[in-house]
């Protein structure tokens, strides 16, 4: 009972969020709802027993999104212009299109969805049945890295292609990313040394743990370098990380280390075990926590340099 | 039940009524500083309160000392947030020469 | 109904306001942020679809939510970059097709 | 133990019923500033849930996401707070 009103009133706040989202007049109180929204959905994911996937949220989410999109908006807005200067919305009539053929489209997918019948064998029972063969005890693991481990592979490549379609469209240097940092004469908030003293090396101790426990328990590569990504970025924010226009030796290994490191572990799998992206008997737990640590990595870096809209950073500590 | 349960539940009680006090001063007070006051020292009091009654009624001493690391992680997270908040308010009203560190 | 099915309804209705955003709003930002309702309403529906079976909960779709989420960063970071950089060309903050 | 579970989940309701309430201070504002604030409200609240989730439904890796969702809180004001106008460049 109680927990049907949890998930009714979980699901009317963010349908209500999603609306003012969409509906907002100022596109400030759409981005901040927005940012909220993410957090909500983490609470969504934790409800429907996947928390790999709140872990992931929480850190994307609550980190990075919301750093990028403010940053955006602030790029996008001047300060000095009142309000949004949106050009007026379409015309009422296709608005109102547009909601019927929205409402459709809600309805053939509700309609299909709900029609489908549980299939007897599918691939996840069988997944869960072999997780014996993948050298983890993780489900969500042992599909990215052992099953599925061709759509990990892929997934960091588009990464990696999201970082070169980024530096090819990139603004100047001084102009991308966050821009150039607030007051550079007038110091910086007395309380933001201590905030980074805490928040960074306990971030990098979380990250590890992440990584680690991605054997196990929910988290993984995934989580571990959303998390470094969004220490990336709040080192970025606060100076500590300058923006360059080279990418060092050292940023090159990082991102495309993991890539050549799976890539090679894969083809060799060819070879020694039975298949491609396949792993030898009895190597399989050390392969895929050796891949994880260059994922991390190969998924940090792109999403950090992102933000910073630039080719590499440089420390700068104070 | 037993006393830690009783007491674990005291205390998810008064954490919901912290909460519910921020949430109010967010909506009722005047001001960005005074609903900056109010939310930030009730929140965080509250998810003490609520961090208290769940380590009540936890298994084990580790489980006890991730919620104390959440709340302690959440109280320095606070402190700066609210004092960045402040500091930006207080300069967008004032200009830049007005701000203290 | 069971919770299977009630998210199964919410991500419906997510994915309707995330087209919904996309075609009435013009602002480039705004329909960055309307694709991700959009993204966000598909990984709901697997990760409720994974739900539904009795007695475990499906890892697949997890997995691919998980490899989804990471993307869908990556192209939201790409997106805001061309869109930074189409406004500092044309002053625009949205597409010309979008024009009367 | 069920009662206790059933409380928790029940106290988890009440702090959602509180983060939706508090939406109403990012619709009204005045000031970007107090947009902000309401979703440091959506933060704290959001970690007391998730705790409060972690031990009603048995899953204890919700504890991390907790962590996670404090440790990152203050990246979101840091960026709201140090990313500069775009005035200010001239």
């Amino acid at each position: 009972m109680i927990d049907r009103a949890f998930d009714l009133l979980l699901i009317g706040g963010m349908l209500g969020l999603a609306v003012q989202v969409v509906a907002s007049r100022a596109l400030f109180r759409s981005v901040v709802l927005f940012i909220a929204l993410g957090l909500l959905m983490a609470v969504v994911w934790a409800r429907l027993a996947a928390p790999d996937l709140a872990l992931a949220e929480a850190a994307i989410g609550a980190g990075l999104t919301g750093a990028l999109l403010l940053a955006a908006y602030r790029a996008l807005q001047p300060a000095g212009e009142a309000g949004d200067a949106e050009p007026a919305a379409l015309p009422r009539r296709w608005a109102l299109v547009a909601a019927v053929l929205s409402g459709a489209l809600v309805a053939a997918i509700g309609w299909a969805v709900l029609g489908l019948e549980p299939p007897a064998a599918s691939a996840g029972r069988e997944a869960l049945a072999r997780l014996g063969e993948s050298g983890v005890k993780s489900p969500i693991t042992a599909v990215l890295l052992s099953f599925r481990a061709v759509d990990t592979l892929a997934e960091v490549v588009v990464l990696f292609a999201a970082f070169l379609g980024a530096r090819v469209v990139a603004e100047p240097l001084g102009r991308a990313g966050p821009g150039p940092r607030p007051d550079p004469a007038g110091g910086e908030p007395v309380l933001m040394p201590l905030l980074l003293r805490v928040t960074v090396p306990m971030g990098v101790l979380v990250a590890g743990y992440l990584l680690w426990s991605g054997g196990h328990q929910p988290g993984g590569a995934f989580q571990a370098g959303a998390v470094l990504a969004a220490l990336g970025v709040l080192l970025r924010l606060t100076g500590r990380l300058q923006p360059v226009a080279e990418t060092s030796p050292a940023e090159r290994l990082a991102l495309v280390g993991g890539i050549v490191l799976f890539s090679a572990i894969g083809l060799a799998g060819a070879g020694m075990a039975s298949a491609v992206l396949a792993y030898p008997e009895g190597w399989a737990y050390t392969l895929i926590l050796l891949i994880e640590t260059g994922l991390t990595l190969a998924i940090a870096l792109p999403l950090t340099l992102l933000f910073s809209g630039s080719a590499g950073l440089r420390w700068r500590g104070r | 039940m037993t006393v830690a349960e009783w007491l674990s539940v005291g205390a998810l009680a008064l954490g919901a009524a912290f909460f519910f006090t921020g949430t109010v001063g967010l909506l009722r007070f005047p001001g960005t500083f005074a609903r900056l006051h109010a939310l930030t020292k009730a929140d965080n009091l509250g998810l003490g309160c609520v961090a208290l009654g769940l380590a009540l009624q936890a298994d084990s001493a580790w489980v006890a000392a991730k919620l104390a690391l959440v709340w302690g992680v959440a109280l320095v997270a606070a402190t700066v947030s609210a004092h960045l908040i402040a500091r930006y308010t207080l300069r967008e009203r004032g200009g830049t020469g007005r701000a203290p560190p | 109904m069971t919770q299977a099915g009630l998210y199964t309804l919410a991500a419906s209705a997510l994915a309707g306001i995330g087209v919904y955003g996309l075609i009435v709003r013009r602002h480039l930002l705004r329909r960055i942020l309307a694709l991700n309702l959009l993204g966000n309403a598909v990984f709901l529906l697997l990760v409720a679809l994974a739900r539904r079976h009795p007695g475990y909960v499906d890892p697949v779709p997890h997995a691919m939510v998980l490899t989804g989420i990471v993307v869908a960063v990556s192209a939201t970071a790409l997106a805001l970059v061309l869109a930074r950089r189409y406004y500092a060309e044309t002053g625009l903050r949205h597409l010309p097709e979008d024009e009367g | 133990m069920y009662a206790v579970e059933t409380l928790d989940l029940a106290i988890a309701l009440f702090l959602l019923l509180n983060l939706l309430a508090g939406l109403g201070r990012v619709h009204h504002g005045p000031g970007a500033a107090d947009r902000m604030l309401a979703a440091m409200l959506f933060g704290t609240t959001t970690v007391a849930v998730l705790l409060l989730l972690a031990e009603a439904t048995a899953l204890p890796a919700l504890r991390d996401v907790a962590l996670l969702v404090v440790l990152l809180a203050a990246v979101l004001v840091v960026a709201f707070t140090r990313t500069p106008r775009r005035e200010e460049e001239r």
